[in-house]
């Protein structure tokens, strides 16, 4: 990953998160307070300002940390400050100026280890977790195999959305949902949701147009 | 939706055009998204810090004042702050004698509050939080985010404030506010739902003559809908379901919050605070203090939360300081 | 009809209750319908008595205290009182010193205050009365019952009463009241209807995102009905329209009343607010002091209203003396 | 009129009121506050109140007068008030024990001139005035015809109907509908209702069954 890629990445899915905040919205007013969408749709609105302004010689860790920053301060709610650490430690962890396949899927495995160690959610607790986890597990399984970045992000993209599915049974243990107990069965996370737009974001802009 | 509103997005920022022009006794940085005391900060005065998702008025921007809090992060529409906001507040109201943060129990302001008492501990600042957790409606157990914050916030503001406003240390006030919110037990009922302007429709639907008994401040649902039945009726069972998680006893004092969410007119509100009292006199229960009216409100969700604050003479003295903010007055 | 009542019947009884039980400092007679300061009479001061019909709160029973009404004299939901009310207020709070009726201008509220004073004046007690008609939606012709009295009712009873409560007589108590009321213009905005509990469902339709612009505050239909606007372009309209009916000038002072119908939360009254003020700005009209709040209210309406009280310093004067009732408290 | 015939009066207006309160609380909904049916239901309701406790030998007159009193101070609104003034100023003009048809309809006049001269509402301001100034004129008349009571009372009754349903085309200028202009055209008064099935109800007694 270079600083193209990680600034494509995040317009990727600063494109997603404005194309279907509604749906991200409808998922949380199912089964929390309705502002998924907005939440992350102000975020990302404030990255993409960011992305404009940015300094083209940006190692890819440095943007990664400065969209997390942005993130902390602009969404607010549970998810803000969550992908924000995540992406910020990530972007720590990214060495400069370019990163190969083992050192991204290290740095989002660092990006996930902050994001629960502040959120305090493990995999099964029907969170962002939930899809983070899995992508993570198959970015890293990939970069073993010496899979290209194209191939492990089609595969993290993949195991982001199972992940995000597989959230519709479960009941909910952290987080706003976790005070509907049984009743937040049959409903599909909108941070678990969200989690698989990045990866697919990962994946689109990897791939050759 | 129909809302005397501007747009969705701009609200936040409008209604603290409307703070700061009717409140020139405050400091509205519309900016930094904080309201603070004119007067801050004031040396060796322990600065009080609270905030959380706007949509609550008058929480907490109208507890700003001297006795209470001396700055308030309100975030966004039902959206915690962001740890900027906390950190604005901080340089502007911190005199150098500790900071406090009263922080409603949800995950977003948790984690939001922490991320800001972690940086500012990094510019050699050291923060207290109180966690104020006081809805009986979520059972507090290792499978949820625990209780949720709600009218018991009024009351550990209040008492955090008079103390600090007496030059207290933040170890003592941050006790002070910690005793008030595990003396507190609150439970709300909703009539109606609320509408996030963003949203622009109802959060939940609620149909003919149902309520929602249990429901959360934004509108979470509670533990189960039920058609409605007199107020007396109601009450009682409200009233019910908060000692059953309390350890009041005949002969005990308490202070009463009869809270509106937002929608339902004061007469309402004085008809259930009577039937509290009467449900309370009847079980030796005194209620030595009371506010009725809309305190920790929920958009224009109708309906009311009740909380019981234990006090003990040590509680009262502190409730009945003086204080002189937009929504608490007395002196 | 979703209302936290017992019976419709009760409404009134029940919210007694209530308000006996929250305010001790309050003698309330549940009997005689009348709720009056608990230290009256008051020997050679002139007994400030207000009434109207129940669905305003905190309008008139939240206006009693030191400092502002002796008695207020609770009728039915939107029903003026008896003068078997107004009776029964007179003999718990008259001093010997005189009593001063502040009527809103309703058929109703004069008809049973008239016939109250004459009573009275039978009994040898002089009453006079003060007429409060603010509201300049409704055109003050031979042709109508003359203007509505509406959110003036808080500035007439708060100058009124300071000055009684300094021992002044009852000609120059009313003649302040009649001085503040003709500085004073209102003009009401429905965003929904309020529904009274005997009727059971909303006063009017108010389709989709229609409003009803000059409503009056028992659900009156206003000057015409629109689609709902932006608060800014709203509110520009709003102050037009008082500003149209006043007399006031750039460099003009004002005390301001921004107030909730009921059914909407204080964000959205302080949103209201900040484009109050920067309207009046634009003109170069000063806003000497504000209350931004549910004070006249019609229900559950949602709403709001606006009162502009040209203000010169004998008034401002007054309005700043010290006040302790339930609504307005301030020292 | 005698004693019997005021009770009788009086508990058949208060059978109608209470049949029929809730479309004077409709008709008053549509110009006014919706409340006209609630307020005289609850006044006639403590009307019946007191003619159960009633001394027999009471003369009609003064069954008239306490009954205006109650309604005064039982009912509140304008209705109240108007209704109460004009039923005391017919009973204290009602001679004892009997009285004739002439002074019935005399007492009536006199009741409709207290209502007037504290309302100050003249025929054709769409008020109770509309029924009750054509009733009590029809019931002048009929007395000076020599009409019988059960005559003389179903034509009064007839111009109070008549002259409520006259009501539908005018512009209010008195009460609570005067706020309306022009929007108060095409609906009947709710006042001048009542007053025709206070008229209603007179004939109804009157007439032998
Ligand atoms: N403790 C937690 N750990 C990980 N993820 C969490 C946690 N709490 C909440 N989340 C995620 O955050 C999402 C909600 O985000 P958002 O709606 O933006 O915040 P809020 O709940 O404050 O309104 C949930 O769907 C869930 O995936
Ligand atoms: N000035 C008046 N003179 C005569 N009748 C009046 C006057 N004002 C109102 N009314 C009558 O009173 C009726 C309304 O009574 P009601 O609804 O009980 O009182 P309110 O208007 O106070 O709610 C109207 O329909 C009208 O007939
Ligand atoms: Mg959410
Ligand atoms: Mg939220
Ligand atoms: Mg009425
Ligand atoms: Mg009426």
């Amino acid at each position: 990953m270079d600083h193209d890629l990680a600034v494509a990445w995040l317009r990727a899915t600063a494109a997603a998160v404005e194309q279907r905040h509604q749906e991200l919205t409808e998922l949380d007013a199912a089964i929390g307070d309705g502002d998924h969408g907005t939440n992350l749709r102000r975020g990302f609105a404030a990255v993409t300002g960011l992305l404009d302004e940015l300094d083209p010689a940006a190692p890819p860790g440095s943007v990664l940390t400065r969209a997390g920053t942005t993130l902390i301060s602009k969404v607010g709610g549970a998810s803000g400050p969550l992908y924000g650490s995540a992406l910020r430690a990530a972007g720590t962890a990214l060495p400069a100026p370019t990163a190969d396949m083992m050192d991204l899927a290290q740095a989002l495995r660092a990006g996930l280890t902050a994001l629960q160690k502040l959120g305090g959610a493990a995999v099964g607790d029907k969170t962002m977790v939930d899809a983070f986890e899995p992508a993570v597990a198959a970015l890293e399984r990939a970069a073993f195999d010496g899979f290209t970045l194209r191939e492990a992000s089609a595969l993290a993209a993949e195991a982001a959305e199972a992940g995000a599915r597989a959230t519709i049974p479960l009941e909910a243990r952290k987080g706003r949902a976790s005070y509907l107990g049984r009743r937040s069965i049959d409903h599909q996370d909108p941070g678990a949701t969200s989690t698989a737009l990045l990866f697919a974001a990962l994946a689109e802009v990897s791939s050759p147009h | 939706m129909k809302k005397l509103i501007n747009t969705p997005e701009s609200v936040l920022d409008d209604t603290l055009a409307g703070i700061a022009a009717a409140h020139p006794e405050l400091t509205v940085d519309r900016a930094a998204r904080v309201v603070h005391r004119a007067d801050a900060p004031r040396p060796g005065k322990v600065a009080l810090i609270s905030g959380g998702g706007s949509g609550h008025e008058p929480l907490h921007t109208g507890f700003v004042g001297p006795g209470m809090l001396d700055a308030a992060c309100p975030g966004e529409v039902f959206t915690s702050p962001v740890p900027d906001q906390m950190l604005a507040a901080i340089s502007a109201v911190d005199g150098g004698a500790g900071v406090v943060f009263v922080v409603k129990n949800y995950t977003g302001d948790v984690l939001n509050f922490s991320l800001a008492a972690e940086l500012a501990a990094e510019q050699g600042i050291e923060v207290r939080t109180v966690l104020v957790d006081d809805d009986v409606a979520v059972q507090d157990s290792t499978f949820t985010a625990g209780r949720r914050g709600t009218g018991a916030t009024v009351v550990v503001e209040k008492v955090c404030g008079a103390l600090a406003e007496r030059g207290a240390g933040a170890a003592e006030v941050a006790s002070i506010g910690e005793l008030a919110n595990a003396a507190s037990r609150s439970f709300a009922v909703a009539l109606t739902a609320a509408t996030v302007p963003a949203a622009g429709k109802p959060g939940f639907d609620l149909p003919g003559d149902e309520i929602e008994v249990g429901v959360g401040i934004h509108g979470e649902p509670g533990r189960r809908r039920e058609p409605l039945r007199p107020a007396r009726e109601l009450v009682a069972e409200v009233v019910e379901t908060v000692l059953a998680d309390h350890t009041l006893a005949s002969g005990d004092q308490v202070i009463a919050l009869v809270n509106g969410l937002g929608g339902t007119p004061l007469h309402e509100l004085y008809l259930v605070y009577g039937e509290v009292a009467a449900r309370l006199a009847e079980r030796g229960i005194t209620i030595a203090r009371r506010l009725v009216g809309n305190y920790v409100t929920s958009l224009d969700m109708a309906g009311f939360s009740l909380t019981l604050t234990k006090a003990d003479p040590q509680l009262l003295e502190l409730w009945d300081a003086p204080v002189a903010t937009p929504a608490l007055h007395w002196s």
